[in-house]
């Protein structure tokens, strides 16, 4: 598999490369130090459910797919009806939807972006663009996906993808964050009973 | 970045240099602006664009000129068919087509739809920067009928590829007329809506009244143009200097401000949805069945030679220099943006000003940053 | 003070944050459902019945989030912000009653003491504006500090207005002089300024210059995330609460206007009701405000405060002192105040540099112009 | 171009004035007047750019106020600058082209003419590598400050689409 071959390349590293291994689980919070191991597995879902009702998204917008991404928040689609809200700050926000064509120079700004927001993030690709160059894969000045640069949970294709197909992403990153707490679960049961034996 | 980097070992202050995107919630996109604030002043703006560059006019090279329009599509990405209409005309130019009344009647009527779709986007976004959020939802209800009217006609809300060389992709579905004329009717209503929301409030005139006016020299000197020229009090619209199309059969107005404030480079946007309105009435009456599409071959090779086209943007002067060498694909083609013009005049338009007015100064001049960078 | 009376109070305390901090969330999604309203959307409808779980939710979230704590910020000052922010929210409380009995400390000079903690948030506001060493922080906190401080004038002179007139700074004794008559109606000026210089208090439009997102992206509060976050912005939404109360017990005749037909348990009750009543009314007028309004900008907010609303706000103290000296009936007041209150809004609306009329936009013929070029810039030889 | 002068001539009434009354505006006896489709063709040598454009911006006969566009097209061994020029009193138009050899892209810049070139000028720069004399800051506009190369050029490569 050949990625990007020129020196932005190198913009990927320095992020968490156990993520592979990890099999996209959240990492650990404080209060699974805090609270007995069976509290937590329990607690970590009441989280799960929390956070994926109130998925804050950072506002911002690159190219042609922001007009649907907002178009998405307006009165017709109303994704204010699953709680998403957007924040203009990367410090409140809990997803970034990538919504457009990321060249080079915004790489920088992306990666840093992506590393102001707390944890636990997500990243939602939206778009062509966003994914795999789209209909830019033979430009000299735009990152063939932004997977060269941060983890994506959720790719949403479509050029652009109609708001409905983002509602469907979002959707999807609900799920996926109930259904990794609940790996998470397992894991750490499993952990405790190791411990125990 | 210590705060007290700012405070010099005398006591007295410095200017402080802040730095306005690219992300950032009203830079509409991903543009950048270096501010150099005294206090809440600006002493002195840097725009930094390119956040968007995506090579798109290297691209067009690449592909053949019917592939082309995806791209063009691509670059004013809130008013998708004007751009298109652009590019197509400068094709036929080269190509000497006669195109078919029918599909310049519905090339017409959908590129002002589109003007209107573009200044609703600009209504709400600019309430948002002055700092109303309900007019943003308002703008966005109205957009959504227009591209719902869109994707009937053309497959597609926003990317289109229906503008074709010589014509249009096909005629119109069946209901296209009935729908059209509820559309029409709706929106005459929501304009007025919109108007009585935000232009006569107290702190919006507050806001925008008497801010960075712009003299004619000026707006001339940097090459704006659109509703930014208009507002300053010159009567040009490329419809008017250089008609092109149907525009001729119409009878329009078109918006003059006598200012070049804010608030008229607002105003003169919502006459101008009422002036496409009145427009697209006169061509829906003088609208006849016929062909939509010229005869012409499948494969567009058109002769050695150049042209350069503009046409009338929701933007200003959106212009097409295309150089052909008689092969399938293009030689040359360069975007006059209209958006990267009138984003040169920011620099000049900011100093003196304050923090708060940059906001409201950039989002009068209703840029789009797929175009500016292309 | 006996043992006993401090368990009671210990336990006051606690009830009444626990109350406050229940409201304030459910404050957080009746806001989204107002605001949907307004702008022909639903707000949130998935978490629980129509929503209702969402802020329940939003604080779950925002508590098992990462507390970011920036690298360059001063970190004592960082940290304790979010206190200095919420601490005098929520003192402010003690002596607010929600009816004759049920309040923490009725004090006598109550009125005095809001005054007083009132201005303490703009501490916690520029400390966080200093010490996120942002620039965007930075920002918002001085404006944070020149907009809280100015407005604090007005905000005072309101309150003494309504002391004038019930000769006391006691709550509950204005609360109870009101019973005949609200002080709205005596004084419809006096509220105006109190909801003006309140609204600038609370940082809510028109007067959101110091978080205005659309210009310092969240302004002191930027670089703030997590449970420090959510902390500041229950406060917010416990001082907007505190300001409805206020006006609600000021102007509105809190539980005792109109008064009740009832006596005993019944009227404590129903009084109670009708006094939240009162102050959801008020919050949704300030919820409707902030669903149309523009922002104004830094300048224009200290003017208006400096030149229409401090030299308002001695008007109306001192109309309603010669009133109260001469003892004269109350309705004098009311048309004095409905009289200066024209005035002002045609000033206002009569502003000199600001045209209001759309005729600076002429509309010109097409067909005409395409004939005639303009000789110089700015002709217009046609229609 | 010669195919190009044999098509029918469309130039429109205030562009045939002007074709009449600029040579002896210009006063440059070796300059070639030509049309192409409807607009007035000159082309010009390097070092009499900035003249003339001063020369057409200021007369009260041309008045060219507006600098439409300015683009480079790249023909290998040759860069062509075209200066799109539009008067909005007089309502004519014209295009200057200028010819630069690829090896040496140097041409002086009209930004103190017209304030609209100077970003037009930037991005002709940093896309095609033509160097303007004396301008303000000739620094890339669009691409990032490290990028190597000037991508507008035909030489430079694009990317080969590769399936994985």
């Amino acid at each position: 598999m050949e990625m990007n071959q020129d020196k932005y390349s190198d913009l990927t590293k320095g992020y968490d490369q156990d993520s592979d291994k990890r099999g996209n689980i959240p990492a650990e919070s404080v209060f699974e130090e805090v609270l007995p191991n069976v509290i937590a597995a329990k607690s970590n879902e009441l989280f799960a459910l929390a956070r994926k009702s109130s998925l804050w998204t950072l506002s911002f917008g690159l190219a042609c797919c922001a007009i649907e991404m907002m178009s998405a928040h307006m009165s017709h689609h109303d994704i204010d009806r699953f709680g998403i809200v957007t924040w203009p700050s990367p410090r409140q926000s809990d997803v970034m939807i990538v919504a457009g064509t990321v060249v080079k120079k915004m790489a920088d700004p992306i990666k840093r972006l992506y590393e102001q927001m707390p944890e636990p993030k997500w990243v939602i690709a939206m778009g062509a663009c966003a994914t795999n160059g789209g209909p830019y894969y033979r430009s000299y000045s735009v990152v063939m996906g932004v997977d060269h640069l941060i983890p994506v949970d959720v790719y949403v294709p479509g050029c652009p993808p109609r708001p409905e197909a983002l509602m469907y992403g979002i959707m999807e990153l609900q799920d996926k964050i109930s259904s990794d707490a609940k790996n998470r679960a397992n894991l750490i049961s499993k952990k405790h009973l190791n411990n125990e034996n | 970045m210590k705060i007290s980097e700012n405070i010099n070992e005398s006591g007295s202050t410095v200017d402080m240099l802040i730095n306005m995107g690219p992300q950032h919630p009203s830079t509409h996109g991903v543009f950048r602006l270096v501010l150099q604030l005294d206090g809440e002043l600006i002493v002195d703006a840097e725009p930094h664009i390119g956040y968007l560059h995506r090579g798109s006019e290297k691209l067009c090279e690449t592909e053949s000129y019917s592939q082309v329009v995806t791209l063009f599509d691509r670059l004013d990405y809130v008013a998708n068919l004007n751009s298109e209409l652009a590019y197509c005309m400068a094709v036929e130019k080269l190509l000497e087509l006669q195109i078919p009344d029918r599909a310049w009647y519905i090339r017409t009527i959908l590129c002002e739809l589109n003007r209107i779709s573009s200044h609703m986007l600009f209504y709400g976004v600019y309430g948002l920067d002055v700092g109303a959020m309900t007019p943003v939802l308002y703008g966005f209800r109205e957009r959504e009928r227009i591209q719902s009217l869109f994707e009937q006609v053309t497959g597609a809300r926003m990317m289109h590829n229906y503008i074709r060389i010589g014509g249009v992709k096909e005629d119109t579905p069946p209901e296209f007329n009935e729908n059209l004329h509820a559309v029409v009717l709706e929106l005459e209503k929501a304009i007025e809506e919109c108007d009585e929301l935000l232009t006569q409030n107290e702190a919006f005139l507050a806001r925008t009244k008497n801010i960075s006016c712009l003299t004619i020299e000026d707006a001339i000197d940097f090459g704006v143009t659109g509703p930014i020229l208009r507002s300053t009090g010159l009567v040009e619209d490329v419809r008017i200097s250089e008609p092109y199309g149907i525009y001729d059969r119409f009878d329009f107005g078109i918006p003059i401000g006598s200012t070049g404030d804010c608030w008229d480079r607002y105003y003169i946007r919502m006459q101008e949805m009422r002036e496409s309105l009145s427009i697209i009435k006169q061509a829906i009456k003088q609208m006849e069945p016929g062909e939509v599409q010229a005869k012409m071959r499948r494969i567009v090779r058109p002769p050695k030679g150049e042209c350069f086209v503009r046409t009338e943007s929701p933007r200003g002067d959106l212009g097409v220099f295309l150089v052909s060498d008689g092969s399938q694909n293009p030689y040359r083609v360069k975007v006059r943006a209209p958006s990267f013009a009138n984003l040169q005049a920011i620099k000049h338009m900011l100093e003196g000003v304050y923090v708060a007015d940059a906001v409201v100064i950039l989002g009068s001049l209703d840029i789009v940053l797929g175009e500016v960078d292309r | 003070m006996t043992w006993e009376a401090i368990g009671w109070y210990v336990i006051g305390a606690f009830g009444l944050f626990i109350f406050l901090s229940i409201t304030v969330m459910f404050l957080t999604w009746i806001e989204r459902k107002f605001l949907a309203r307004i702008q022909q959307r639903m707000g949130p409808m998935r978490v629980g019945p129509h929503g209702t779980l969402q802020p329940i939710a939003d604080v779950i979230k925002l508590i098992t989030k990462e507390d970011i704590l920036p690298s360059w910020t001063d970190k004592p000052i960082y940290w304790l912000a979010p206190l200095a922010i919420f601490i005098p929210a929520i003192a402010i409380w003690v002596t607010i009653p929600f009816s004759e009995t049920l309040v923490l400390q009725n004090l006598d000079l109550g009125l005095l003491y809001i005054a007083a903690i009132s201005v303490l948030s703009v501490l916690g506001l520029v400390m966080a504006g200093w010490g996120s060493a942002n620039k965007y922080s930075m920002l918002g906190g001085l404006r944070a500090v020149g907009q809280l401080i100015s407005y604090e004038i007005p905000f005072i002179m309101a309150i003494l207005g309504v002391a004038i007139l019930s000769q006391s700074l006691s709550l509950i004794d204005i609360v109870n002089d009101q019973s005949a008559i609200a002080n709205i109606i005596v004084q419809p000026l006096g509220f105006l300024i109190f909801l003006a210089a309140g609204l600038a208090e609370l940082g809510r439009t028109p007067f959101d210059i110091h978080h205005a997102e659309s210009e310092v992206v969240g302004g002191p509060f930027v670089e703030y995330s997590g449970a420090h976050w959510a902390i500041i912005q229950l406060a917010e939404y416990v001082n907007t609460f505190a300001i409805a109360a206020l006006i609600a017990i000021l102007f509105l005749g809190g539980w005792s206007w109109p008064s009740m037909p009832f006596t005993g348990i019944t009227n404590d009750f129903l009084s109670l009701v009708w006094f939240l009543i009162k102050i959801y009314a008020v919050i949704l007028l300030i919820f409707w405000i902030r669903g149309t309004f523009p922002r104004l900008r830094i300048d224009q907010l200290m003017s208006f405060g400096w030149k229409v609303l401090v030299p308002v706000s001695f008007i109306n103290i001192v109309f309603t002192a010669i009133i109260r000296f001469y003892n004269l009936h109350w309705s004098i007041l009311t048309v004095i105040s409905l009289i200066s209150i024209g005035i002002i809004f045609y000033l206002i609306y009569k502003t000199p540099q600001k045209s209001r009329k759309k005729d600076s936009i002429r509309i010109i013929s097409a067909k005409d112009a395409v004939n005639n070029p303009p000789k110089n810039y700015g002709d217009i030889n046609v229609r | 171009m010669e195919d190009q002068a044999n098509k029918t001539t469309a130039l429109n009434a205030a562009s045939q004035k002007l074709l009449g009354i600029l040579p002896s505006i210009l006063n440059q006896p070796t300059l070639q007047y030509r049309t192409n489709i409807d607009e007035l063709t000159v082309n010009l040598p390097g070092d009499l750019v900035h003249t003339i454009c001063k020369i057409l911006k200021t007369h009260t006969d041309t008045a060219f106020d507006y600098l439409t566009c300015l683009s480079v097209v790249d023909y290998e061994d040759i860069l062509e600058i075209n200066y799109h020029l539009f008067s909005y009193t007089k309502r004519h138009k014209m295009v200057l082209k200028c010819e630069l050899k690829s090896t040496d892209p140097t041409i002086s810049s009209i930004s103190n003419i017209w304030r609209a070139a100077n970003w037009f000028e930037r991005e002709a720069h940093d896309l095609f590598g033509v160097l303007f004399e004396d301008h303000p800051s000739l620094d890339r506009l669009l691409l990032p400050d490290d990028f190597e190369g000037n991508p507008g050029l035909k030489s430079y490569p694009l990317h080969e689409y590769k399936e994985w």
